[in-house]
């Protein structure tokens, strides 16, 4: 039981689940799941007892049982106390103080990433502003490599997204060429199969291949399939450059994905065989609202939930993870404000917990935003120091009916803040001529030289 | 300035690619920038996009269109569309007052239609898909179409579990796209019943003739599954259409 | 973790600033961030300035305070909190109905005492000011007291006008800090009458000792400028403090 | 009168006022004035019709009459129709993709800057996205000098504001003090006194004035009293840097604020009379919402309004100009949303009218706002270039009951984006060792130093 009292007022909070939940800055999800602090005054309540938790408490105490839930034993099983020594005096309120002080490095940082449980990283960004989520994750680049290396300093990648409503060829390739004219699709060239069957995911792997292959564009290919049947496609030889699914925070949700643990080491052990660019061969997207709205949550509040997902992901190693943090809809974050402060302590926590954070800066169009908000939330994450974006033609996903960042908003954002493409990309953009000494695509040229990868 | 997105001239080597897909490639560029015409173009969609998620169902037009089919009108626990959108919970469940006008059959399967997030998409396109999918199952026990409004997905598990159907089949608006406003999506479940999971079913999407899936398509692809589910007593991540491996992607059956 | 702001040791040399002001200097840093205890003290502050927002004014509690002083309770035109916040020109006006209930007198001084955006304000320091204005103002014809609630400074302009006085005095929460949750401003307008600028008034703000201005101190303040009023026919730009030159900031009686 | 039709929908808007006022994104104080379009169709619409405008016509017709209003006479007589040239041929759409393009450079924004009108640079705006008023407004620096010089490239400058509620020289002082030690007040040092005495005025500018050259501090100090106050400062010889006065874009709504363009002209003369640091002596405070509430704002919007009170402060030649854009309250900018899009607005239309633009970033208690809401705001600015920001106290102005930026802000935003104060000021630090390599001020060293300050 945890109490506070603010300026007379007494406020009592039953586990730490429910503290945790109270201290969430507000938003729609854990209203809906009735978890959310009632008012102002009870938020900061909780703030202010949150503060004062020792972080080791967070080693006692598990806010879904360990009996009950898999991803619970994963995180206890997994933690490394001697990564948590430098921390493990700290409360929750120091925790912060120390990520904002100088004594955080990168170094350390990277160092102290196994010894921290996700719900410790979660507690401790409703503690940070948004400056803090941006001053703490800026400083910590967290580096993976396949064909391309992404994550470093001074560099934003783009995941090229080339959706198509019929899965139709013709229609991924235009896009997908029409993207690597703005200099996009060095994180990956990822499509979302709008059907699922099979074989029409291995055509589509076997399209993006062929093109890469033929113009040695330094880079991997990624169809989003469900894990069983990229399982199944790497059983038929396809070309599966890296695994991709779909993973929530509880073993609950996660089985409403029709996955488990074991599922995804069984697939990325098959992705490893094939041996096809490194040693990381996992991408994952996870998102604030999938447990609860697969009745998966615990009584969690989503933004902890989320964090645990993160430690699904980190158990394997991944090359990408994004948050896709406005696309589920207004029901989990209602509005550009709710989104915008989501994709930081996203962005924020799957770093401190060493994961290679891209983010899916979207909404839908059921929920109040518009593309200001985008704007807005592109350029913090991009000083936040963010792995990837997402390049969508126009921003508009015309299969997944929402609009997440353009190829146009990767050059707006890349220029403004001087980014440069992934170190490989940008030297097979260079060329072909395509990019200037600051590795910023060229206004003119760039274009029809791609042209002819059309078929 | 016209309604329409610039059109730049025939010399544009890009026009090409914009042939090839309804995707909104080859814009061109101000600067890193988007040319204001397109710019405007997608504010307009958007504009469009956010009343299509506020449109109402109108289930009557739905059962004129499907033309003699017995139909039941129910509506979720959502007390009207701002509800809807933010309580997911309420429109899973069937209101009070529409559960007593269910009763349990003997039905193979069971469809509902429902607004989900684009009424749009349901008006469109869902009877043509009833009809098309009813000629390809002769000898199927079929119950009444159930017409849901401020439906989700998973209040068919509780329609088909009322109804006593061996499986459910959810055609639902999805939520609105820019580009697709009317988009329709296809939720199989079998063995319906409150708190089935997304695990245990299948989806066909995209289905909106002439950009999208067309419903011959779709109703072929629908009853592939639903001729497996009912020989495997499942439906889920459990059935995979692995068999058409064979297709390559410009013929397949199902998708094209 | 304590109800408090961090207390830094007493070595810190920083204390001494801190005693100086009550101002958030001296914070201490994480690096280039505000120490959580500040931070959160921050918070709390903020949480309970919203909620002085909305207090509602209890014109009854400020007559009772006023000790017989005669006394008139009118509203603006703002039905609720909510409307007022967002629509100044109702605050600016006499609700249709307590019209009538100004009766034109002869007035040197009408005084206005009004919520604003901090009844809290006018709770706490408007009736002291009151008593100590009239106690500086032997053989002024002054006239009832309006407790105005939801108004804005201008509703003066009408109130002062429909009774007829010379000038009116609008005793009015100023909108509520971090720090200063119930400050009081007063505005002085020479002639009332609905239209006047703000630059035909004056301005006397910050009135909350002990940390503010002090009742006397206020009073004195105020009746400088209303004599001069009096005497030049206006008030406003044209009617500015500039005798008081030879006092230094320490030792001028208007605003220690 | 204006007409487009938008998928089958006519829409009419009766003259360019109008057409300006749909176009604008959405917030409270248009829809408190009447004038904001009603439907999200109709503001699209009028956004297409506004973009088939030429330019040319902001030439011939004025949003308020030339005979009612001097602000307009300003405007239409100070246009120079050679540096108009470059771009008379374009529409106000034509224009926006012009902004965008490569062709318009630092030189040939400040050279075009004559040429613009207010209304111009406005109706600009209504088309840009968030991204494109960071994007295009970052090209643009305009450098101004007193003491220090303010608005380079790589630089970020704070004004001081050390408020106390009853001008106490000792509060001022501590706040002073503690600003310093975080390497703020290049800007300006400048207090709103809470009184309105000339020797009031008199005693606070002496102040600031003691102990600016006691320490031999490069910065100019401010009393932001009214503007007659001021001038009867100088009249009576006190120290007086900078000339202040809060402006708005109308006659009507000057007059309100007990001032016009005779007044402005007769102070600035006298300040410039004393020669105390040079030519660029005025300091100028604007903010959406201050027209329409002094009832002076002939059914205009509020945005271009603003905008025209930027054609008020440019006849002055002045060394600072900032918006106060949170500072009124939400019956003109009612959340994070309006408060963040209105400061971008302002930042970008100032600077390419050549003001030299900093933003008062800030929030009342009535907003539906927080502190999150200025993190974001403050780090767009950042990237955009912003000239200047605010430094109070923990954020709180304890006399004017709001919420600024604050000392950290200033620490947090010049260290994530490697922003150096104003080069004199820095030199200053560096003398006291209080600033490392980078400019940024050290962690531990700066306070001692400067605690001898104290009175
Ligand atoms: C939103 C969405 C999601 C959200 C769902 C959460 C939520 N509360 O809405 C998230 C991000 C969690 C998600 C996850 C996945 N999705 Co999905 N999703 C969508 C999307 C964009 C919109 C759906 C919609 O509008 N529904 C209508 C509203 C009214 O329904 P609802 O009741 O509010 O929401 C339910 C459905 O959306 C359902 N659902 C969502 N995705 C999927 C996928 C499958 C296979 C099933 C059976 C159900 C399902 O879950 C929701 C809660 O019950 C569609 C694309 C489209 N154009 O429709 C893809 C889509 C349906 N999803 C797809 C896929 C592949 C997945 C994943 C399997 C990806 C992966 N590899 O892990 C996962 C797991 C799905 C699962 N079993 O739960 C495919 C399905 C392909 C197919 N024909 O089978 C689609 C068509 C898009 C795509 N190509 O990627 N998805
Ligand atoms: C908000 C505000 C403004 C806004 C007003 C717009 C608006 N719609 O609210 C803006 C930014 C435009 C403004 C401008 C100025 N202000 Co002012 N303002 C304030 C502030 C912060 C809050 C006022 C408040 O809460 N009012 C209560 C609500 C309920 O009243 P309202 O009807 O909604 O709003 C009216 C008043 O605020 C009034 N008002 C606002 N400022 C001033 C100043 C004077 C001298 C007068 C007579 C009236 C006035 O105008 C509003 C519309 O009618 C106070 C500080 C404080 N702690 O009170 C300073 C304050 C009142 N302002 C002050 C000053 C000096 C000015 C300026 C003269 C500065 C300048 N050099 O140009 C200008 C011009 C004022 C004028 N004649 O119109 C001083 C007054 C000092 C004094 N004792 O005379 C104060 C105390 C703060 C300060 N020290 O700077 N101000």
């Amino acid at each position: 039981m945890f109490v506070t009292t603010l300026s007379g007022q007494r406020f009592v909070f039953d586990d730490l689940k429910t503290l945790l939940a109270r201290a969430t800055p507000a938003r729609s999800g854990d209203e809906l799941a009735g978890v959310a602090a009632t008012s102002h005054a009870e938020r900061v309540a909780a703030r202010w007892a949150l503060a004062g938790t020792p972080l080791r408490l967070f080693l006692d105490v598990a806010v879904i049982p360990y009996e009950a839930d898999e991803v619970t034993r994963l995180i206890f099983d997994s933690h490394c106390p001697e990564a948590f020594a430098p921390v493990s005096h700290l409360t929750v309120g120091g925790f912060r103080d120390w990520l904002l002080s100088e004594a955080a490095t990168d170094d350390a940082l990277a160092a102290l990433g196994p010894g921290l449980t996700p719900e410790m990283v979660a507690a401790v960004s409703k503690l940070m502003r948004n400056q803090d989520l941006i001053a703490v994750a800026s400083r910590r680049r967290v580096v993976t490599r396949f064909r391309t290396t992404v994550g470093q300093a001074g560099r934003l990648a783009i995941r090229l997204q080339p959706n198509s409503p019929t899965d139709d060829p013709r229609e991924v390739a235009a896009a997908i060429i029409d993207g690597l004219t703005y200099g996009c699709g060095d994180a990956v060239i990822g499509v979302n199969p709008a059907g699922d069957s099979l074989a029409a995911s291995i055509d589509l792997l076997r399209l993006i291949d062929d093109l890469r292959l033929r113009h040695a564009i330094p880079t991997q290919s990624c169809v989003l399939s469900h894990v069983t049947t990229t399982l199944a496609a790497v059983e038929h030889g396809a070309p599966v450059d890296l695994l991709f699914q779909s993973i929530a925070g509880t073993e609950a949700a996660n089985r409403g994905f029709g996955i488990d643990l074991a599922l995804l080491a069984e697939a990325r052990a098959a992705t490893l065989s094939l041996k096809r660019g490194g040693d990381q061969v996992c991408y994952f997207e996870t998102g604030q609202g999938s447990a609860l709205s697969a009745g998966g949550h615990h009584g969690v509040d989503q933004q902890t939930l989320e964090t645990r997902a993160y430690a699904v992901a980190r158990a394997f190693d991944p090359f990408l993870v994004n948050t896709v943090v406005g696309f589920i809809g207004p029901e989990y974050l209602y509005d550009g404000k709710q989104i915008t402060r989501a994709g930081l302590e996203d962005h924020f926590c799957g770093k401190l917990l060493g994961l290679p954070m891209g983010v899916d800066v979207c909404h839908t169009n059921h929920a109040e935003a518009d593309q200001d908000d985008m704007d807005v939330l592109l350029t913090l994450l991009a000083v936040a120091g963010v792995n990837f974006v997402m390049g969508v033609p126009g921003a508009d996903d015309v299969m997944l009916n929402y609009q997440s960042t353009s190829f146009h908003d990767a050059l707006y954002v890349r220029k403004v803040l001087g980014l440069r493409p992934a170190p490989e990309f940008e030297a097979w953009l260079a060329s072909l001529g395509m990019v200037g000494e600051d590795g910023l695509v060229l206004p003119h040229v760039g274009g029809a030289a791609l042209l002819d990868f059309a078929p | 300035m016209t309604d329409v997105a610039a059109e730049t001239p025939e010399a544009d080597p890009f026009a090409r690619l914009r042939a090839m897909t309804p995707a909104r490639v080859a814009l061109g560029r101000s600067g890193p920038g988007l040319p204001t015409d397109a710019m405007l173009a997608f504010q307009r969609d958007h504009a469009l996009a956010r009343d299509a998620v506020h449109a109402a169902f109108d289930p009557e037009s739905v059962a004129t269109q499907l033309a003699g089919l017995p139909t039941v009108i129910v509506a979720s626990r959502a007390s009207d569309r701002a509800a809807y959108l933010r309580r997911p919970d309420l429109g899973r469940r069937l209101a009070e007052a529409d559960r007593a006008r269910l009763d349990p059959g003997d039905w193979d399967l069971v469809i509902v239609v429902a607004d989900g997030l684009s009424a749009t998409a349901a008006h469109a396109h869902a009877a043509p898909l009833v009809l098309s999918l009813g000629a390809r199952l002769p000898g199927w026990r079929i119950g009444p179409v159930v017409l849901a409004s401020m439906a989700r997905v998973a209040l068919g598990d509780e329609i088909g579990g009322r109804l006593g159907a061996r499986m459910v089949l959810m055609l639902i608006g999805e939520r609105p796209g820019l580009s697709a406003p009317d988009s329709l999506g296809a939720y199989l479940t079998w063995n319906p019943a409150v708190g089935r999971l997304d695990s245990e079913r299948n989806c066909v999407s995209n289905i909106r003739p002439p950009h999208g899936l067309g419903y011959g398509a779709a109703a072929d692809a629908l009853c592939w599954l639903m001729t497996s589910a009912r020989t495997l007593g499942l439906t889920g991540v459990a059935l995979r259409n692995d068999e058409g491996l064979a297709w390559s992607v410009g013929n397949t059956p199902p998708l094209a």
